[in-house]
């Protein structure tokens, strides 16, 4: 049997994956897509401590976060999309007419 | 079937929560107007109807309001209790929060619609103003990490739309996009850090939290030490606490400008009311690993909000980095981690929600007669404007003054209390830094006055376009407005000097806001 | 809760053994019933149509369909110059693969002994059955996007975005109708669902789902699932007449034979998952002999009989058009998916509570059908927020994003953009 | 309501009514009218006030007691004894003549109302007897004050009244965290929350704390007053700010900061007070010599004036931390002093503003042939600020000096230097402005009746202080002796052994 | 019996769909291979261009799907979520009773207004719109142009 502590590492290094990517990636949609990766590296922690712990709750705390990432998912394309109707560029460094 | 699987399965019966719908009626009525809106204009073939739908939403508003009140009257009588299987807190800070929180959202509504909705008039923001604030109701009710976050989420995501409403050349859904990205970064850290504090503690409930943390000695523990780390940085990044403030300036600038009030209120009172349920509440024990990080976040911010602000040229972002040095002041609220900590935060957080939302409002107003939209807003836009509409200057200056922490107004009242509160825990240094910030920070409220009421002529180079635009602004508004459009200036000035009343009233009797925030008792 | 006993506890060779047995035959089956399946149809069709239909390739032609087959493995595998070679490869395995798994969870018989150990006649019967069904379902949705997003030509992308936005919407009803049997058997299992049907009504009628959920569940899933597998008449995916082939347009050789192959045993997959959700499944009349088989038989009878619908469908329906497609999909279907659903748990719980639901229901029916007719007057009105699949402007010059293009015409510009 | 509560709620009624005399431009005299009378009200209630007053008595006297802020312990405490009593007939007189003396604003009502404002803080600050209540008095009157300067003043106005309002605010702020903190530690030693002063005079300090508390105490105080080296906002100020706003800001708001010395410093620390001395006493001898080396070489009158006022409240300064019975006295009557010759020398500035345009001393000269009774006012003045006998400023500046001398004698001798320093630059200036050739050949009108009017009663009360200082010295007399005793009884405090003091005392236990 | 043999014997109805899972990659690998045997190979560039009916191809074709789809694909999601929920209260409802058919129906209640305010919205509509074309979109923007610019 794999220990619980695998998948909570490899929980902890697709949530770092995510976040190098949010942090990093110049790209809206990537961006966008990291921040999916991490909620989803979450949901593997989650599941993973409620393995370890026996305990139900890790496991319906996925189904919030699943809502939640789709409600995020929706409202995000729908920005993204609004957005983008009028420019051509998915890059991040082209949306910057605000600044200081 | 197999006798094993049945014993797996184990048909336990399921234990079905009693629903206390006094505790869930302020978020019930706030949603629920919310859907009545939506349901209204579904059936109305012409749904451009703004005040029709700010209405209803405002009595919506009301009768949370009514409905919040109404629970901490039974919390007073009957003492604090758990509700919906210990999902939510039936207590005297939830209450509280959500009475704040439908102040804000009065407000907000009555100046919000005037504005962003003049040419779509569709029943988006009413809707969405009442579902955030039934997200933050919900923050400040969570008795648990989870509801916590599905709180955050409801506010957050309502936000992101109503920052995206369109305003100028796109940069309301620019500031969108970079508050969505960022936001939901956030969003993902600070679960992150639930799952740790789950994985170290066994529970997402902050009771059962608190009671593991104070039953079991687990000091060093890395993975709770993570999961507090992490919760404090996501909750830092929704609050806008410097480091992570990247976001506010930016969204604050191309949010429209009656919507960024609302946001800026919504936001910091939810996860202020999260913070300190989190922290002060359930992670109260472990104050001396949290301790010092909720410090720094403090520090930082105060500073980072007053020196920045300086170099600003944009009003709104301006009053952006202003908001990071008041999450500092907030901060330190929490920091006490006291009883008067938590009332200080509570009153802090309160008064300038509704501060703020006035605030936004009277620059919306200014943009108004300047003939702008709720887009960009620089000094120069504002120079001069004593002299054409000295009603609205004088408003925004007072609420500038106001957030400056002028006495007589509750601006001067929550620093008061949050630096007592810090003092009386032993670290005057950081009051001291604390009112330093402040004194910077009044520097550049009064750069916006001192334009507003700018006879400087030394430095108001108004670009000639700039101010052929403000003729034709000016000419636009002039030109005989549409009695609806009356009305919906008339509303907004309504909320904007219910705003500034309230800061004023409440500053020079602060009884009724005092009394309230006392009876803010976490369970 | 499902599981199937070879499974429960301590796990031996014998009982591996039995597995891969089970899963070699299926295999073999639905190849089998693939290739019979075709011919079925051909035949039924061309029989409908004064034809005479395949004859040459074995007794009546039933060989036809490995002919065919065999002959796409000597054709040229042509790959398209724009294409995105990694995702055109991927594509049909996307396809083929959750067709085949889908199957898996369909109950053929009873219980049987094998070897001394006892096993259900299904392939796997995993505690949450169902949700496979729809899980695989949602992946082939992937073959079908990715087929023809990675073809790097027209036709095929505008088939597969008209597949995927077909095969979501229909997927949400189906889900739904899903719910209302999983409401009655209070499990998610396949197998429970079927030992939840047996047994009769005042001794002769069945106690299938289908008549204790009141017919209108199976109405919407079977419409639901024709859709779902882009058969005819909801096959705009493939419409010849607008879009050659659909997303497999640039797709040959034994790629396009997967297409084909993954496309028929969806087909009869589903015809077995709806016997099994409201037909009773294996169930029916046992004369007391031969005790394994005459559920097999029953099996067999009612998926065919449901095969052969498809088939009639396919030959007596035409084609909607795309609109009424999506129209009868969320406006119809779903709603009343969603209130059926509701109308049954109400029922379970209480008579008055059921009907209390019911006028509920028809009450949100009237509101709904108001706010039909307000967005119909609305557009009168003013344009619609976003522009419209159909629009051939995506076919535009413009490597920009189709939404852009689409930003062109003066009424969206209008609504959304241009009134500063 | 007693008297006091009246002095601070009819300005403030008056800042509430002219916002809505909206009158036709034709009609602003109105509004001026309206607001000299409000301040002509204050100043009989001032009168009143000191009528009632009894003499000798010692303690506060007519005090009104409230709740306020009732949860954080905060009062609407008013009390006044001798100190205050003159300090706020002085503050009345002074905004009768800056009310009076408003003119050429073009938007008369804003004037009018924040200086309305700004009396009711000016008065709420003497007569507080809450340290918060204070503190917020003493914090309202900057955002008046702010306006004044920044909306009516001359050109760069506006920077000046920011860094004027952040310094200031600055200083405040850790004035703020020093009330709290001996609030909190008063509550921990008594678990009594009060921000009241005479029961905060008891609290026991370490010497440390004490210390901490004393110089966030005297931050804000050095600042508003000006001491020296915080004084840089303050000639800018002076010179930036309309003439009836420097009058209030030069005359009343910076005895805003030394009566909180007097007040708050001494009440409160005593021994440390007596124990820093040294330091006050060599920032005043520096402010006092500073101030005049840099109005001697300065040009612009209205930076000369700050700069001689940042000397002049050197003096004050000194006198306080004498702690001798004649330095505090002779520092409280020079507050009053300085607040009539400074208003004085401003209103005067204006005038000579009025005539020529300038403020600039080498651009002007030789208005003493056209305008001899400016000319006449002026040397009245300068003497009086110059300390010439038979003036008031003598009489202050003696009583300092003599009392200095007694106990801190080097101190004093140096100082003397700047009594000397100061008459030579203000008669520098003088020569300047009224004895040279006229640079342009212009004439130049004589003062107007109105004018007059608005020197007149300060040039008398100039000399009546000067020959006959009784009323007002035995007004403050139990007062300045009682608090000088005091700190001379006060020990010094001695540093504790623990060198957390602070922590340890705030927080018994709240936080490891 | 412990949790993880219990586990173990859950995780055992997987086996079947594993192995088939397996037997079908290795169908479709081997299908591919045997075609790429036995088929001939003759690439010519008219068979690698996209299929246009035998025209030549002039235009590159989109690269993304239409903004129709994006909206489509968002309010599925709010069904699939819907779904979500509501299997597990299906598969619990006999325990759950009236107290669980009022949540969900509540909960319906919610989508359901939703779903009314997308329709009314024409969101979910898919008629070919007639095209209204009241002044071409270049003398819009030209007029609008310089407020925006102006605005700044």
């Amino acid at each position: 049997m794999i220990p619980v502590s695998w998948y909570l590492i490899v929980g902890a290094l697709l949530f770092g994956l995510g976040a190098f990517g949010v942090l990093i990636r110049r790209n809206v949609l990537v961006m966008f897509m990291s921040i999916e990766l991490m909620l989803n590296a979450v949901n593997l922690t989650f599941v993973s401590y409620a393995r370890a712990l026996n305990d139900v709750g890790g496991e319906v705390a996925v189904f919030f976060v699943l809502v939640v990432a789709a409600a995020e998912v929706v409202v995000g394309l729908g920005i993204i999309v609004a957005l983008f109707r009028r420019r051509a560029s998915v890059t991040i460094d082209d949306i910057a007419r605000l600044k200081g | 079937m197999n006798v094993l699987l049945a014993s797996i399965v184990s048909q336990t019966p399921i234990v079905l929560p009693r629903i206390s719908y006094l505790t869930i009626g302020p978020a019930l009525v706030l949603f629920g107007g919310a859907l009545v809106v939506l349901l209204v204009s579904a059936l109305l073939v012409r749904a451009r109807r703004p005040e029709l739908y700010r209405w209803l939403a405002l009595v919506a508003v009301a009768g949370e309001i009514v409905v919040a009140t109404a629970g901490l009257l039974h919390v007073d009588a009957h003492g604090a209790s758990l509700a919906v299987a210990g999902a939510l807190a039936s207590d005297g800070f939830g209450f509280v929060v959500a009475i704040i929180v439908g102040a804000a959202t009065l407000v907000a509504l009555l100046i919000g619609p005037s504005f962003v909705q003049r040419e779509h008039g569709g029943p988006e923001y009413a809707a969405l103003s009442l579902i955030a604030a039934s997200g933050a109701v919900v923050m400040g009710q969570a008795n648990d990490l989870l509801v916590v976050f599905l709180g955050l989420e409801i506010l957050s995501i309502s936000l992101y739309v109503l920052v995206g409403f369109r305003v100028g050349d796109g940069v309301a859904r620019e500031a969108a996009l970079k508050y969505f990205l960022m936001g939901g970064f956030a969003s993902a850290v600070l679960l992150y850090g639930i799952a740790l504090i789950y994985g170290a503690t066994g529970s997402t409930n902050l009771v059962r939290i608190e009671g593991f943390l104070a039953a079991d000695h687990l000091i060093h523990n890395g993975v709770l030490l993570g999961g507090i780390a992490l919760v404090l940085v996501g909750l830092g990044f929704k609050v806008a606490a410097a480091p992570f403030h990247a976001w506010s300036p930016d969204v604050y600038q191309g949010a429209p400008t009656s919507v960024t009030g609302f946001m800026a209120a919504l936001a910091k009172i939810g996860a202020f009311a999260a913070l300190v349920r989190v922290f002060d509440g359930a992670l109260a024990s472990q104050a001396s690993l949290w301790g010092p990080l909720v410090a720094a976040l403090a520090v930082a911010s105060l500073a980072v909000g007053a020196f920045f602000a300086l170099r600003q040229r944009d009003v709104k972002r301006m009053l952006a980095y202003s908001s990071i040095n008041h999450a500092g002041f907030i901060l330190l609220g929490v920091y006490a981690a006291s009883a008067v900590g938590i009332r200080a935060a509570l009153l802090y957080v309160g008064t300038y929600g509704i501060l703020v939302v006035g605030s936004f409002g009277a620059l919306s107003l200014a943009q108004w007669v300047r003939g702008l939209d709720e887009g960009l807003c620089s000094l120069d836009d504002l120079r001069g404007l004593a002299r054409e509409h000295p009603a609205i200057a004088v408003t925004l200056a007072i609420t500038l003054v106001a957030q400056a922490g002028a006495p007589f107004t509750t601006g001067f009242l929550a620093k008061f209390a949050v630096v007592e509160a810090v003092i009386a825990a032993g670290e005057t240094w950081i009051a001291i830094v604390a009112m330093l910030s402040a004194a910077v920070a009044a520097a550049f409220y009064l750069r916006v006055v001192l334009a507003l009421y700018g006879r400087d002529r030394e430095s108001s180079v108004v670009p000639a376009i700039a101010g052929a635009q403000v003729e034709d602004g000016r000419s636009a508004v002039t030109q005989r407005p549409s009695p609806s459009e009356r009305v919906a200036v008339a509303t907004a000035w309504g909320g904007v000097v219910l705003s500034v009343g309230a800061t004023i009233v409440l500053g020079v009797v602060p009884t009724l806001v005092l009394s309230l925030v006392g009876r803010a008792h976490i369970l | 809760m499902g599981a199937d006993p070879l499974l429960v506890g301590h796990i031996g060779w014998i009982d591996v053994l039995i597995v891969v047995i089970k899963v070699v035959v299926a295999f073999a089956a639905m190849m089998v019933s693939v290739l019979l399946a075709i011919w079925v149809e051909r035949k039924v069709i061309s029989d409908m149509q004064n034809r005479i239909g395949p004859n040459r390739a074995g007794p009546f032609g039933l060989l036809q369909s490995l002919a065919d087959g065999i002959k796409l493995f000597f054709k040229e595998d042509l790959i398209p110059e724009r294409s995105d070679r990694f995702i055109f490869k991927l594509a049909p395995y996307l396809s083929l693969v959750p067709a085949f798994l889908t199957f898996t969870i369909v109950p053929i018989g009873g219980v049987v002994d094998l070897f001394g150990h006892r096993t259900e006649l299904q392939v796997a019967d995993p505690p949450i059955g169902i949700l496979l069904l729809l899980a695989m379902s949602s992946i082939s949705v992937y073959g079908v996007m990715l087929a023809g997003w990675s073809s790097g030509s027209k036709y095929p992308l505008i088939g597969s975005v008209r597949a995927s936005a077909q095969m979501i919407s229909y997927e949400a009803a189906m889900g739904l109708s899903i719910a209302a049997v999983v409401l009655v058997t209070g499990s998610l299992s396949t197998r429970d669902m079927v030992t939840g049907q047996l047994g009769t009504y005042l001794g002769f009628i069945p106690h299938w789902n289908l008549i204790r959920l009141g017919v209108i569940p199976f109405v919407i899933f079977i419409v639901a699932i024709t859709a779902e597998v882009n058969r005819p008449p909801f096959d705009l995916v493939e419409a010849e007449q607008e879009l050659v082939g659909g997303f497999h347009t640039e797709y040959s050789s034994i790629r396009f034979a997967l297409f084909y192959l993954a496309e028929y045993l969806n087909t009869i997959t589903m015809s077995a998952i709806m016997v099994t959700l409201f037909f009773g499944g294996p169930d029916g009349p046992d004369p007391h002999v031969l005790h394994w088989l005459w559920p097999i038989v029953w099996f067999l009878v009612k998926t065919s009989i449901f095969f052969v619908i498809y088939v009639w469908f396919r030959a007596a329906l035409p084609r909607l058009r795309y609109d009424q497609l999506m129209d009868l999909g969320w406006k119809v279907l779903i709603p009343v998916s969603l209130l059926w659903l509701l109308v049954v748990a109400g029922m379970r719980a209480s008579r008055v509570l059921g009907f209390v639901l019911l006028v509920l229901g028809l009450i949100a029916a009237g509101v709904l059908l108001r706010a039909i007719d307000v967005g119909r007057r609305r557009r009168g009105q003013s344009a619609p927020v976003l522009p419209d699949l159909m629009d051939a402007s995506m076919l535009g010059p413009s490597p920009i994003p189709a939404m852009v293009e689409e930003g062109s015409t003066t009424a969206e510009e209008g609504d959304d953009d241009g009134r500063a | 309501m007693t008297l006091l509560d009246w002095l601070v709620a009819v300005p403030v009624i008056g800042a509430l009514i002219v916002p809505m005399m909206a009158l036709p431009r034709e009609q602003a005299w109105l509004v001026r009218a309206f607001g000299i009378a409000m301040s002509i009200v204050e100043l009989g209630i001032a009168v009143l006030l000191a009528v009632r007053f009894h003499i000798g008595a010692p303690g506060f006297q007519d005090t009104q007691d409230l709740r306020w802020m009732g949860a954080l312990g905060v009062h609407w405490y008013l009390g006044a004894d001798g100190i205050s009593l003159v300090l706020v007939i002085m503050t009345a007189v002074l905004f009768v003549i800056a009310m009076a003396a408003i003119k050429g604003v073009t938007d008369v009502r804003a004037y009018v109302g924040w200086m309305l404002l700004l009396e009711a803080a000016c008065m709420g600050s003497f007569v507080s007897l809450d340290l918060l209540l204070f503190f917020v008095f003493f914090e309202l009157s900057l955002v008046p004050a702010y306006f004044l300067i920044a909306d009516f003043g001359f050109l760069g106005s506006g920077r000046a009244a920011i860094k004027f309002f952040v310094y200031t605010f600055a200083g405040s702020a850790l004035l703020l965290v020093g009330i709290i903190a001996l609030v909190v530690i008063h509550d921990h030693q008594t678990g009594n929350l009060t921000f009241a002063l005479p029961a905060l005079e008891h609290t026991r300090l370490a010497a440390s704390t004490s210390l901490l508390l004393f110089l966030a105490f005297t931050a804000a105080f050095a600042v508003k007053t000006p001491i020296f080296p915080f004084h840089t906002w303050s000639p800018d100020t002076y010179a930036k700010a309309p003439i009836p706003a420097v009058v209030i800001v030069a005359g009343v708001m910076a005895k805003l900061g030394s009566y909180g010395i007097v007040r708050f410093d001494l009440g409160l620390f005593p021994g440390t007070s007596r124990q820093l001395a040294w330091l006050m006493l060599t920032l005043a001898v520096a402010g006092i010599l500073w101030g005049a080396i840099v109005a001697a070489g300065e040009r612009h009158l209205g930076r000369l004036v700050g700069y001689s006022s940042l000397s002049h409240m050197g003096f004050i300064v000194l006198g306080i931390f004498a702690f001798s019975t004649e330095g505090l006295a002779g520092s409280v009557l020079q507050m009053v002093n300085h607040g009539i010759y400074t208003a004085a020398m401003f209103l005067l500035l204006g005038m000579i503003y009025d005539r020529s345009g300038t403020l600039d001393a080498s651009r002007l000269g030789g208005l003493q042939r056209h305008a001899p009774v400016l000319a006449g006012a002026f040397t009245v003045v300068v003497m009086a600020q110059a300390g010439l006998p038979g003036l008031n400023g003598f009489v202050g500046e003696f009583l300092i000096l003599v009392g200095t001398f007694v106990t801190h004698r080097w101190w004093a001798v140096v100082a003397v230097a700047g009594v000397v320093g100061s008459a030579a630059y203000l008669l520098w200036a003088y020569q300047r402005v009224f004895h040279r050739a006229p640079s342009e050949d212009r004439v130049v009108h004589d003062l107007q009746w109105r004018e007059v009017a608005l020197i007149a009663p300060l040039l008398a009360i100039i000399v009546f202080l000067g020959v006959y200082p009784r009323p007002v010295l035995s007004a403050i007399d139990p007062a300045t002796s009682a608090i000088v005793a005091r700190a001379n009884r006060a020990p010094l405090p001695v540093a504790s052994s623990t060198p957390t003091a602070v922590v340890s005392t705030l927080t018994p236990g709240v936080r490891p | 019996m412990s949790d993880i043999e219990l586990e173990r014997g859950a995780m055992a109805q997987y086996l079947p769909i594993g192995i088939l899972l397996i037997i079908g990659v290795l169908f479709g690998a081997g299908s591919f291979l045997a075609s790429g045997l036995l088929g001939p190979r003759r690439p010519h560039r008219a068979k690698a261009a996209p299929y246009e009916c035998g025209i030549v191809p002039r235009v590159d074709p989109p690269e993304r799907f239409p903004v129709r789809f994006y909206l489509v694909a968002m309010i599925f999601i709010i069904f699939d979520i819907e779904i979500v929920f509501l299997y597990p209260y299906a598969a619990a409802a006999g325990s759950l009773g009236t107290f669980g058919v009022i949540e969900v129906a509540g909960f319906a209640v919610v989508v359901f207004v939703a779903f009314a305010y997308l329709v009314s919205n024409g969101a979910l509509d898919w008629v070919p719109r007639r095209r209204v074309r009241a002044h071409p979109p270049e003398v819009q923007r030209s007029l609008e142009a310089p407020a925006r610019a102006g605005s700044r």
